[in-house]
């Protein structure tokens, strides 16, 4: 029998809403959103959590600059604070090395990581997804039940291919669905809006492709200034406040 | 001591059972600590202890037996088995820690003894879980 | 016991070259470089399959325009030709409905596809894998033992940060590596190139950002004439002419 | 009748087992046909026939065992257990048909009947496999 699984409704009662950060398509910007999400609701006076479950390319670390700090042992693991939000990732114990997990090998991580992980009193916990509609996003509508989804897609018919799945998936099994956000956009299509309203899936607004994303990863400051900040927070603060 | 919050999914498992199946006490826990996660019996037989003294009237007189399990590893490409044990060798402390924590992270750390590959299976003795629970 | 393992090597066994485009990222142009490269060799004269490997998102029918074709069932399954192209993709099977696969599905549907298709003789069969170091790309290094890999980034930090795990666990699995190739490239910035050529690893080159690209989509004629192809000749002849 | 494919994995599989038993020849092959795939007795052991003729000496007396295996399909969600007779009743031809050719299509074309889950799993009866090889 498998304790784990019942511990995790505990792990999480004193976190008010868990977000999911998702996308059919990998590249898409999930990571920097959720990143940035975190970031904003914190500046917000919100008590935040950032997972990253994205086991073969993690990237919040990367993203916030996180660096020497490790979860305190303290009846499970606390997470470390990194610019005031409760952060936990597989890489405090791959060292960053490459994770050749199988299917069945992310579902007992998932399931570790739910069990031990303290988060305390949070008002949100984001989370961080890998893409596609695999063993980790099953685990999280398995495990965890008060999931909210915002999916990502960027404005490409091949990415918002990819994306149309997992948003038929999440229709279709009733998961609460705060929107879509089309990141990196460059034309002026409507293409993508259209599909997503077509479905009746909220549209949260365009994201613009931003030139000088790059230089502030790593950067938490910097980070909060640039104009894809400015935008997230406009996407974001119409569904969150 | 993050084996408290192991410990506690066993109480947390056992409520469940209970609950499930109308019992009124669980007599009797048997756990198995998979060789691969590195508990230690007796600060997980502590942790077991304290937490029951106040999970209520059905856990007031539970008995624990803890049974430790040997591990199992078998490499997908060439089929060789190994154990913990004989891994154990190749690890610094830090990566034994971290596989203390998240045993799946032995695919970071180590490989087949034999051929080398990272794609084996943790056949057997990976972590803590429930062999039986009996109530009445 | 498992019968499917012992017949790939004969399926296989008349094609000459297995060329896996590959990356620890999604969104980095795995599925527009495997698309453009069979395109490509094709034209050269070659004889050449395409095989996508990505069941959550496949996006090679979308990138060639594929419709109403359906592989031909004799003694096993003959991929339909695609632009001279043989193509074999799960969207014959899915209907292009979302497959919402674990682990163990993903390794019973790749050894159920390398099984039953029958390739016939091919110069070279490319394959677009999905992102990651999962079930995909352990069942591709234990079921195909001809793989070469291509391996695909942007030159962001965050998708070489990915990027570099499949790097290290196929330098270490001393698994035939054909080079990297930076797809998008926008700045100026050496970065890849310096952390892929001090690994000895080969570079191939960069391939611009095009913003065209999108609107060839679909259709191979356009696809053909894009700046994208022309970068793509220029990286992928080097090694294969 | 892609079923050849399969039957000439059966062979290839069959020598196989030859070459590392040191075995001169296979006597007996026992195949499980699991329901989900829907691959008719008479095609396949057609097919088998046809094929050993030219599989060379060591196949040349075989005897085929084929036996049909039940499916039985089991929600993660709910744990409730059915079988493809059931599924088949919800399913177009082309979606029965797409599951011939590769039985994981189950999970797109199809979902736990009871609670509507896509997160099931295929217990037993999933497609072609061995339970025996005899040989001297
Ligand atoms: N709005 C944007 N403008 C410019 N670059 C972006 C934007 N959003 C994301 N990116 C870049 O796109 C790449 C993919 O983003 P990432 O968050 O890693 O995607 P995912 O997590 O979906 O794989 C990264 O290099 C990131 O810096
Ligand atoms: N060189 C390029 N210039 C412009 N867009 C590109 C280029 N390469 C890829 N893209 C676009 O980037 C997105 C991701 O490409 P894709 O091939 O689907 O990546 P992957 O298969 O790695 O997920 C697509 O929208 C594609 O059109
Ligand atoms: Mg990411
Ligand atoms: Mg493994
Ligand atoms: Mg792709
Ligand atoms: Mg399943
Ligand atoms: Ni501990
Ligand atoms: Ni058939
Ligand atoms: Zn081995
Ligand atoms: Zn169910």
């Amino acid at each position: 029998m498998e304790p784990r699984i019942s511990i995790i409704n505990k792990r999480l009662q004193n976190v008010k809403r868990v977000v999911v950060v998702a996308s059919g398509k990998g590249g898409v910007g999930k990571s920097l959103l959720s990143s940035g999400l975190a970031l904003h609701l914190e500046k917000k006076g919100c008590r935040v959590g950032l997972l990253d479950l994205d086991f073969y390319g993690p990237s919040s670390h990367i993203i916030l600059g996180v660096h020497d700090v490790f979860p305190q042992e303290d009846k499970g693991l606390i997470p470390p604070r990194v610019s005031g939000i409760s952060f936990m990732s597989l890489v405090f114990f791959t060292h960053d090395k490459p994770a050749p997990f199988r299917g069945g090998d992310i579902t007992n991580v998932i399931l570790e990581l739910l069990a031990i992980t303290q988060w305390g009193s949070l008002d949100f916990l984001i989370i961080d997804m890998p893409p596609g509609i695999g063993d980790e996003t099953l685990d999280v509508l398995r495990f965890i039940k008060k999931s909210e989804f915002l999916v990502v897609t960027t404005s490409s018919k091949v990415a918002y291919g990819a994306v149309e799945k997992l948003l038929v998936i999440l229709k279709e099994q009733k998961i609460p669905l705060l929107g879509v956000v089309e990141n990196m956009k460059q034309g002026s299509s409507s293409f993508v809006e259209t599909e997503v309203v077509g479905r009746d899936i909220r549209y949260l607004g365009g994201i613009l492709f931003d030139p000088h994303l790059e230089d502030a990863i790593g950067n938490t400051d910097s980070l909060s200034k640039t104009t894809f900040m400015k935008e997230l927070v406009v996407c974001f603060d119409r569904i969150f406040f | 001591m993050h084996e408290w919050a192991l410990a506690e999914s066993i109480l947390s498992a056992a409520q469940e059972t209970a609950e499930k199946e109308h019992l009124k006490t669980i007599n009797e826990i048997t756990i198995l600590l998979g060789e691969l996660q590195q508990i230690e019996h007796d600060i997980f037989e502590f942790a077991l202890k304290e937490l029951a003294k106040t999970e209520g009237k059905k856990l007031k007189h539970v008995k624990f037996h803890i049974k430790q399990e040997k591990s199992m590893l078998q490499c997908t490409r060439c089929e060789h088995t190994w154990s913990f044990d004989e891994m154990k060798k190749t690890l610094g402390i830090d990566e034994a820690e971290a596989i203390h924590f998240i045993p799946e992270i032995a695919f970071v750390h180590a490989r087949c003894p034999k051929c080398s590959s990272p794609d084996f299976d943790i056949i057997k003795g990976r972590g803590v879980s429930i062999s039986s629970i009996k109530g009445s």
